[in-house]
């Protein structure tokens, strides 16, 4: 019953959030927010499917704390290799073998290697068990995929237990 | 009052035999006749009134503004006229109710001849220039539909078509010509004009009006040149011939000259003219009518001639001259319906018109032969009967007038020869028919025909004995009458009796006699003369030249329209760079008196790449989708304008509005080749059109530099003053859209509406071929519907649909509003389209879009009107301020409400467009193998 | 405010919101419903037109949308000629409707609502007094025309929008930069207004403003069909359907309409140094018009093509009865266009009851089996043959009459009468062509028994009796067509739509 | 010196974009070309919001924000083409 | 506006432009599209990032209260890159489009060789 | 400034009206988008040129005029409307005709080259 009068309460949370930093936090907006906030997950719920459940929450902030980390440090990495000449890159494309599962932690886990520079996940194999990755430069295969599945899958498996 | 009755009694009485049609024939035909016979004793009961010189007058206005009233008048002329068409018209009646077969529809055929006896009696009797012409035409109509009565016969078709065309066209010079009369006359008014004939000679339209005039009189007389169509119209049933074109309608003509006579005669462009077109139709008519195998095409041409001498006694420049004119109208007439009887009655009784077969008729038909030889005999004029009466006149008249000065003394020699070839011809319908040998193959034993058949020839033909024998007592009052309403004056003194001593004129009749008989004589010589030269067949002349004018016609229209759209906005942008483009020649600068801003590098970058994306899609316009590649960085660089130059809504729109069309492309460029298949244009063409188009881009950038350049007022500071307080918000272009001019936003939606319905319609039922793969062959990749894209668009969803809500509410007040909102949620629904597919989103109960497309512009218009009950115009705004406890103060305006109906419209439109569209492929995709 | 105030409201109101209507239940997907609720809305449109005419009899009837005063908000003027035309949309919409009702709104989605919206957009048209407004009308109308167009399909119609669409679109974009140049010298886009500041402009601004105005003079001649902007229109009328090429009679009319309200009030003799701005056009363009028309008239090979090209014709007649520019002249022009939109519709439709009956030979000049019911639609014929030759005693020659009348003192006389009477001859050729080739040139014996449409007969004879009206009643008309012409001469001027605001 | 830094960084977004366009017209592949687009797109968002900053004023905002939304439909919708052919199926 | 948060801003701006400029640059430079595809995805959405964060501070100093609505675009964009980058290389593989010779190929290459192009298949996309 | 606006309505419109005179149906959609940036820039201009006035109350001293921006934005919705319609019926005309062409059918003096070429 609640589900149905508050089906989507993480996106409603979410967005009622969004709508205060759109406009301000006054306590009209807080209301109006808080209303479009359950509104729309009311009419935007029949666009979701199954959610994945988020088993660990708390190690959603510290996920976040390392990608961005990664992606302040390998960005200047990736600079200089850019502004660099062409014939020193080394590219390759690396096929990463997948333990993740489920369709959102793949999703964020492919989002989060193409953010991080100097890797950008191509396409995913149709048995979606590899992910196959494009490397600007690439050095030791076996460590970058070691490193991914270190640093992200290990904690992404983490939050969503899959 | 009466007088109006003259005319409208027949048209009442068009009804009649329409009404009849399935009684008994003779009691239609007789009743047919009422209304007729009722207008003739009308017609009749005014005798004394016009003898005694009065002119009977009766006038309804109509149409003011024209100068057209419902008028008419009898005078003499009119008078001789209704006679003529009401008398013979109720002898015509009965001669076709035993003319016309079973076959025939009489009903339908005794409507036309009464419409047409109206359309006559409105000629005679209008008093009124402009109706005058509306009866004229009408009389044009009703011949069309009696000549192609036997409208399965190809000759009756043509034949009709012919006379309509020929009377038709100079039904509309005389049009022009009568209205040119009336603005000279500075009056419509018939018996007005004729009293101007001073002022109109001396005005400067004189000859144009002289001359449409007469082009009217003399297409309808059937005078030469116009005459061949007269022959043809011989196609229609003999009652016909005998009634329109011999003894009324083609005498219309003649009666025009004579009603304009006091007006347009009296000068000598007239005299000569009319003489000379008469000379030469009298001659041409009687010459051709000698040759002629057909009985009614000998009388057709002889009708020609007779026509030609009333014209040329019209055209001679004496005032005895038009009294034997107006003579032989009633001369001819009577001895040329009897005529066209008889011949009616033979080809009823013998089945043949032919002359070659019709031999020694005599035996077979005395009685008949008699009648048709007393008036053959007057046509020929020969003494004792009306035609020699009126003949000797024009004789007389031929040596009197001075018309062509010292040349003058040709025409008389001219008329003794046309009176020797009508002696032949006359000779020769007598001898060749009733006599001469015994019939040829005649499909018909011929025998008298029917007692009743007869009358109306036995009544005609004891009218010419009456008038050439007793002319002053039969008819003398009469024709005073008439030609006084002719020479609108006194009459010069006249006699009508047979006998005026030995003259010239009675040796010039002798003359003609013992010419004609000589001629009949010799007719074996004369006819292998004419037999060297082809027969000139006027219908086949006439029908190869309409075809050659419709074929140039159809020729320059294939030409001038090749139907090719390139053509027409060739045309189109040529047209807007004249249009634009010569003001600006005047315009000595282009560069106004306002300060030209700054320039700095980023508008130079901004224009640099504007410049170079539209020059870019030009170039790879056949490269589809990277022209759509390319257009997109132009969109991008005009939304960044609009926002660089303080117009922030423009710019969200442009950029919302911009991805829409980016995705219609798309769905569009699936079903269109990727690449023009074929070479756009030769290379002259591009080169034209690119020097227009740069014509046209170097004008409106001209315009723009000199409308940009220039200081400018503008209602605008309201709208800037009374956006708070009028409007309710703050950002004045969203109150401009929702309220100042909120009816033009009303009016866009609508568009939009409209549209998305329009193409709904567009792919209802459209088949279309599926690729299977791209252009190059390579087959489409397997994955559907890509996960990442797919979880990822889910997610964004919801955001998309608060940042929509965002957009809309501040819209009143800062950039934003409904239209915006709707098409960020619009392509928010599109986003799950791609990610998702058709079924997916349509599972989720999202369809129906023509319905969301209704409840907004409802919403809209139901907001408009919502201001009615405050006794406020469409569309007033309401608004007002709010304090809530928590919630603090806010503001609702029905202003918002209006949004709220564009922003939902927009959101079915939109959908429904690209939901539809999409929808297309989704049933049966070819399977693409994949290339492993 | 009393309801009486909205009246002149309503002609856009009510068909909008029967379009709406008719998009949601219990109307949608149901002819059966729609047919009696549009046949009503229509005799509400006719009344409404009606009364506004009685009322613009004494004074116009004024508008201010959203209350705001003119020129800032959009107003709506119901003068003599704008009542005038909206009573003839209104006569032609319902005998058209009546016509579709028989079973053409069936062959496509969405006819009855587009056919409301087709008249809103007319409507609208003829109602503003603002020149950006007039702009969104002629989409509106435009939109629903295209969406009519291809009503039923088809590969010909498809084609034919193809052109009329694109060509439209193009022309719009120029109708934007005209109103552009136009706000820019003006500084405002309502009629009245412009008509008073007109006189005003600085010199520079009179160049710019004629620019702006000869290019809004374009947008019209394409709407109305000028030479040579006149392409599409034979291919549009004569693929279209039946009933919507009869309303789409009254299509070129707007955009004569729109040259009268803009180059006739607007660029009148008022203004100065921009008075007359496009009769030195118009007389050349005219008689190209007619004379362009008149030929390809000659070579029409179907009933259709005939009409559309007459169109053309009645289009050309009517712009030199603009050139000439006097209020005769258009007092003769606004009755030449009653008469010839109800007869072009007429024609139309009586092409579509031919069409329906002849089978394979459809509406072409060749020779084919009898119609069954050859009789009644060969004097259908014959009536309109006439009215639209300009043969008495139908209103065709009233017609004629007067326009030549009216341009009897103009300079171009010579010119403007030969084309008048010449393009009439050439119409009395090709009808009676068309006629005896239709009607006459038969062989074999009628086909099935096929019966038009009591509805189909309805509009027809509405129309023809129309046509009998015109000339029976010619005094009082051609009165009103006077009156409003010398109105819309004076011109309305915004202090007297201040004036006259309720 | 905020004004110099404006001007800078405008003036290095303004060769982003420039380069993007060249990218674009290079290609050679169309990915190549919808990516360039792709980055045009976002290149703009940055050149709005400066605007935003140099002008003092948050109206520039919204465009920024629907740029950032509408860009990735676009390239999304590019994308599909290139993969489907249909991009709603 | 304090001196302190000029020169925060300019910081910020310069960083911005830098790796915007870098980011196209490397799309303009780099040798084949898989390459070009790490540029801007990246770079660009850093150098955005730093931008908005310059907007931030001015637009809440100016206003006097809190703006950072701006985070919602950067949320934007960090969300959608991946998937576009995403969607651009599968478009690249699919299509074929040509990449460096010199690309290293991985162990697993022979799993990924479905996806892969061969080096025979290499195919310089004209359009 | 004005100057080069100028010219790049000069050049938007060079462009549209160039491509709407080409003969397939879609470079005639493609030169319509073009025309209605030209148009539309150049409707948005009636009002001149302001930077960094937008027409908001109480955001700028002299703000631009607002009724051009309105009437752009009408115009461009209106114009979305009509390509979306005008790009359907191109679609349409494919289906019905077979080709791409804006008259249905290829141009005659390219039929013939094409059945030259064919023939050598
Ligand atoms: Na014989
Ligand atoms: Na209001």
């Amino acid at each position: 019953m609640i589900r149905r009068i508050f089906p989507m309460p993480v996106h409603s949370l979410l967005l009622w959030l969004v709508w205060l930093l759109l406009n301000d936090f006054s306590a009209g907006h807080i209301v109006l927010g808080g209303l479009l906030a359950w509104g729309i997950a009311l009419v935007a719920s029949p666009f979701t499917s199954a959610q994945t459940k988020v088993v660990r929450p708390l190690l959603i902030p510290v996920y976040f704390a390392v990608l961005l980390w990664d992606i302040l440090i390998s960005n200047l990495d990736v600079a200089r290799r850019v502004m660099g000449p062409n014939r020193s890159l080394r590219p390759g494309f690396v096929a990463l073998p997948l333990d993740i599962t489920g369709d959102f932690p793949q999703t964020a886990l492919a989002s989060t290697i193409s953010l991080t520079p100097g890797t950008v996940s191509v396409d995913l194999s149709s048995d979606r068990r590899w992910l196959y990755i494009h490397v600007l430069h690439l050095d030791d295969e076996a460590e970058l995929i070691a490193s991914i599945k270190q640093g992200y899958e290990r904690r992404l498996r983490e939050i969503f237990a899959c | 009052m009466n007088l109006l009755w003259i005319p409208l009694l027949p048209l009442l009485g068009t009804l009649v035999p329409l009404l009849t049609t399935r009684w008994e024939r003779s009691q239609s035909a007789a009743l047919t006749a009422v209304a007729p016979a009722i207008s003739l004793v009308l017609v009749l009961l005014c005798i004394p009134d016009v003898f005694n010189q009065q002119t009977l007058q009766v006038s309804y206005p109509w149409v003011p503004q024209l100068g057209l009233n419902l008028s008419f008048h009898l005078d003499g002329l009119g008078l001789l006229f209704s006679l003529l068409i009401l008398g013979i018209g109720l002898l015509v009646i009965l001669y076709a109710r035993y003319y016309l077969s079973e076959k025939d529809h009489m009903g339908r055929f005794y409507a036309y001849l009464i419409l047409f006896m109206t359309a006559m009696l409105g000629i005679v009797l209008s008093n009124n220039l402009i109706q005058l012409w509306f009866f004229w035409e009408l009389t044009s109509i009703s011949s069309f539909l009696l000549i192609s009565f036997w409208s399965d016969k190809t000759e009756a078709r043509k034949g009709a078509r012919m006379a309509l065309t020929i009377t038709g066209a100079g039904g509309l010079a005389l049009l022009a010509g009568l209205i040119l009369l009336g603005e000279v006359a500075g009056s419509y008014n018939l018996s007005e004009v004729l009293q101007r004939g001073d002022l109109i000679r001396a005005s400067d339209a004189y000859p144009a009006i002289m001359v449409l005039v007469l082009i009217g009189a003399f297409t309808k007389s059937a005078q030469f040149p116009f005459h061949f169509w007269l022959p043809h119209a011989m196609a229609a049933p003999t009652p016909v011939s005998a009634y329109l074109h011999s003894a009324t309608m083609v005498k219309a003509g003649v009666f025009l000259m004579a009603r304009f006579y006091p007006v347009l005669a009296q000068s000598d462009l007239w005299f000569i003219t009319v003489s000379l077109v008469g000379l030469s139709t009298l001659l041409v008519g009687a010459y051709t009518a000698l040759f002629k195998h057909d009985l009614k095409g000998l009388l057709a041409y002889s009708t020609i001639s007779h026509l030609g001498l009333i014209t040329l006694l019209f055209g001679l420049n004496t005032q005895l001259a038009a009294i034997a004119a107006v003579f032989h109208i009633i001369n001819h007439a009577v001895f040329k319906a009897s005529l066209f009887m008889a011949a009616g009655i033979i080809d009823h009784e013998s089945g043949s018109r032919d002359m070659r077969q019709l031999n020694g008729l005599w035996k077979y038909m005395p009685y008949t032969a008699t009648l048709a030889m007393v008036a053959a005999a007057s046509m020929a004029g020969v003494p004792l009967l009306n035609g020699f009466l009126s003949k000797e006149m024009l004789f007389a008249e031929t040596l009197h007038q001075s018309t062509f000065g010292s040349l003058s003394w040709v025409i008389p020699i001219m008329a003794t020869i046309g009176g020797a070839l009508a002696v032949a011809y006359s000779l020769r319908f007598i001898h060749d028919v009733f006599f001469n040998g015994e019939p040829i193959n005649l499909p018909k034993t011929p025998h008298e025909p029917p007692r009743y058949m007869r009358v109306p020839v036995e009544v005609l033909v004891v009218l010419c004995l009456l008038v050439g024998i007793v002319p002053e007592w039969s008819v003398g009052e009469l024709l005073r009458a008439a030609a006084g309403a002719v020479l609108g004056q006194t009459l010069p003194a006249f006699s009508l009796s047979i006998w005026h001593g030995f003259n010239l004129p009675l040796l010039m009749s002798a003359l003609a006699v013992l010419g004609g008989g000589w001629l009949y004589y010799n007719r074996g010589h004369l006819f292998a003369f004419q037999d060297q030269f082809v027969e000139w067949d006027a219908k086949l002349e006439f029908e190869r030249n309409i075809q050659r004018i419709t074929t140039a016609a159809a020729r320059f229209t294939e030409w001038f329209d090749n139907g090719s759209l390139q053509r027409y906005a060739f045309a189109l942008v040529v047209m807007a760079l004249v249009f634009a483009g010569s003001p600006m020649l005047e315009l000595e600068v282009a560069l106004g008196s306002r300060p030209e801003q700054p320039l700095n590098w980023a508008v130079i970058a901004a224009a640099a790449m504007l410049i170079i994306g539209t020059i870019t899609t030009v170039v790879f316009s056949h490269r589809r989708l990277l022209a759509l590649v390319l257009i997109s960085i132009v969109g991008l660089i005009v939304s960044i304008t609009f926002a660089y130059f303080s117009a922030p809504d423009l710019a969200l729109t442009q950029l919302s509005v911009e991805v829409v069309t980016i995705i219609l492309f798309l769905l569009a460029l699936f079903f269109l080749p990727q690449h023009a298949s074929l070479r756009d244009s030769p290379p002259q063409r591009i080169v034209r059109d690119l020097t227009i188009a740069s014509l046209v881009g170097a004008v409106v950038g001209t315009l723009c530099y000199a409308i940009i350049t220039r200081p400018f007022e503008s209602i605008s500071s309201f709208f800037i003053a009374n956006s708070k307080t009028g409007g309710g918000g703050t950002n004045v272009v969203n109150v401009i859209l929702v309220d100042f001019r909120g009816y033009d936003t009303l009016g866009e939606i609508a568009v939009l509406g409209i549209a998305a319905l329009g193409i709904f319609k567009l792919l209802a039922g459209m088949r279309l071929f599926v690729p299977a793969s791209d252009y190059r062959g390579r087959p489409w990749s397997e994955d559907k519907h890509p996960i990442m894209l797919k979880k990822v668009s889910q997610a964004l969803l919801p955001l998309a649909l608060l940042i929509s809500a965002y957009i809309f509410l501040r819209g009143h007040n800062l950039p934003g509003g409904g239209f915006i909102a709707g098409l960020v949620t619009a392509i928010a629904l599109i986003q799950q389209y791609i990610a998702h597919g058709v079924d997916w989103v349509k599972e989720r109960g999202v369809s129906g879009y023509h319905g969301i497309i209704a409840v907004g512009l409802l919403i809209a218009v139901l907001t408009g009107m919502g201001s009615w009950l405050f006794e406020r115009p469409f569309m007033t705004t309401w608004f007002e301020y709010f304090k809530w406890p928590v919630v603090g103060k806010f503001e609702l305006a029905s202003a918002m409400l209006f949004d709220l109906g564009v922003y939902l419209t927009v959101i079915g439109a939109t959908l429904l467009i690209l939901a539809n569209l999409g929808k297309l492929t989704t049933s049966e995709r070819p399977k693409a193998g994949v290339s492993d | 405010m009393a309801l009486a105030d909205h009246l002149i409201f309503l002609p856009v109101l009510l068909p909008l919101l029967a379009g709406i209507v008719l998009l949601l239940p219990p109307f949608h997907d149901n002819l059966e419903r729609q047919r009696p609720f549009v046949m009503a809305v229509n005799l509400a449109l006719l009344l409404v037109a009606a009364l506004l005419l009685g009322k613009a009899l004494q004074a116009p009837s004024v508008y201010l949308l959203g209350n705001w005063q003119p020129p800032f908000g959009i107003l709506l003027v119901a003068d003599q000629l704008a009542s005038l035309m909206l009573v003839l949309t209104a006569i032609l919409a319902m005998t058209t409707h009546w016509y579709a009702s028989a079973g053409d709104d069936g062959r496509g989605p969405f006819f009855q609502p587009l056919f409301m919206f087709q008249v809103m957009g007319i409507n609208g048209a003829f109602l503003t007094a603002d020149a950006f407004n007039l702009f969104v009308f002629f989409e509106v109308l435009l939109i629903a025309s295209y969406a009519l167009l291809i009503h039923g399909g088809g590969k010909h119609r498809t084609q034919a929008a193809v052109h009329y669409v694109l060509l439209n679109l193009i022309g719009s974009a120029f109708f934007l930069i005209g109103l552009g140049i136009l706000y820019a010298s003006f500084g405002t886009l309502n009629l009245p207004d412009m008509a008073e500041k007109a006189s005003q402009l600085s010199p520079d601004n009179v160049i710019l403003a004629k620019a702006g105005g000869l290019l809004l003079l374009l947008v019209f001649g394409l709407k109305s069909a000028m030479l040579p902007l006149h392409f599409w229109l034979v291919r549009t009328y004569s693929m279209t359907s039946a009933p919507v090429a009869a309303l789409f009679a009254i299509m070129t009319k707007v955009g004569i309409y729109s040259i009268w309200r803009v180059h006739t009030a607007v660029f009148g003799d008022q203004a100065g140094a921009l008075s007359g701005l496009a009769s030195d056009w118009l007389w050349v363009l005219g008689i190209l018009t007619i004379a362009v028309g008149a030929i390809a008239a000659l070579a029409s090979q179907t009933l259709k093509t005939l009409t559309a090209n007459l169109v053309v014709v009645s289009a050309g007649t009517l712009l030199i009865s603009i050139a000439i520019g006097t209020p005769e002249a258009m007092g003769a022009a606004i009755y030449y266009l009653l008469h010839s939109t109800l007869m072009t519709a007429a024609l139309f439709l009586l092409a579509g009851m031919i069409q329906e009956q002849r089978g394979q030979a459809q509406d072409r000049f060749v020779r084919a089996k009898p119609l069954p019911q050859a009789v009644p639609l060969g004097i259908a014929f014959f009536v309109v043959a006439m009215a639209v030759v300009g043969m008495p005693p139908l209103s065709g020659f009233l017609g004629k009459v007067w326009l030549l009348q009216a341009s009897a003192d103009s300079v171009h006389v010579a010119w403007v009468w030969s084309a008048i009477l010449l393009s009439g001859l050439v119409a009395l050729v090709v009808f009676s062509r068309a006629g005896t080739s239709i009607f006459w040139r038969v062989q074999g014996q009628a086909g099935a028994e096929i019966k038009a449409h009591n509805l189909q007969w309805l509009a027809l004879s509405s129309l023809l009796m129309l046509a009998v009206l015109m000339v029976v009643f010619a005094g009082p008309i051609t009165e009103l067509s006077n009156s409003a012409a010398e109105e819309l001469f004076n011109g309305l001027t915004l202090s007297q739509v201040v004036e006259v605001q309720p | 010196m905020l004004e110099l830094a404006m001007k800078i960084t405008a003036g290095m977004v303004l060769v982003a974009m420039a380069l993007n366009v060249w990218r674009l017209l290079l290609g050679p592949s169309i990915p190549d070309r919808i990516l360039a687009l792709d980055t045009l797109y976002i290149n703009s968002i940055a050149l709005i919001i400066l605007l935003g900053i140099y002008n003092l004023s948050a109206l520039y905002y919204e465009g920024a924000l629907l740029i950032a939304m509408l860009g990735f439909v676009s390239t999304a919708a590019l994308c599909k083409y290139l993969l489907r052919g249909d991009i709603i199926e | 506006m304090t001196e302190w948060i000029e020169i925060l801003v300019s910081v910020l701006l310069i960083i911005g432009g830098t790796f915007i400029v870098i980011g196209s640059f490397g799309l303009a430079k780099l040798p084949d599209f898989y390459t070009r595809l790490h540029a801007p995805t990246k770079a660009t959405t850093l150098g955005i990032g730093s931008v908005l964060m310059a907007s931030m501070v001015v637009h809440t100093i100016n206003d006097g209260s809190v703006s950072i609505h701006e985070v919602v675009i950067s949320l934007f964009l960090f969300i959608t890159a991946p998937i576009s980058a995403h969607m651009l290389s599968k478009a690249a593989l699919h299509r074929r489009v040509e990449h460096l010779q010199s690309s290293l190929s991985s162990h697993n290459r022979d799993k990924a060789a479905r996806q892969l192009p061969g080096d025979a298949e290499l195919d310089a996309d004209a359009d | 400034m004005e100057t080069v606006y100028a010219i790049c309505v000069g050049v938007l419109t060079t462009g549209g009206v160039y491509l709407v005179m080409r003969s397939h149906t879609f470079s005639v959609v493609l030169g319509l988008t073009l025309l209605s940036y030209a148009v539309n820039l150049f409707l948005f201009a009636s009002g001149r040129l302001v930077v960094n006035q937008p027409a908001i109350l109480g955001q700028s001293a002299n703000p631009a005029d607002p009724l051009p921006q309105a009437l752009v934005l009408t115009a461009i919705v209106i114009g979305f409307a009509m390509t979306a319609f005008a790009l359907i019926l191109a679609l349409r005309a494919r289906s019905d005709l077979g080709n791409d062409q804006v008259d249905g059918r290829v141009r005659d003096d390219v039929l013939n080259k094409r059945k030259k070429s064919q023939g050598e």
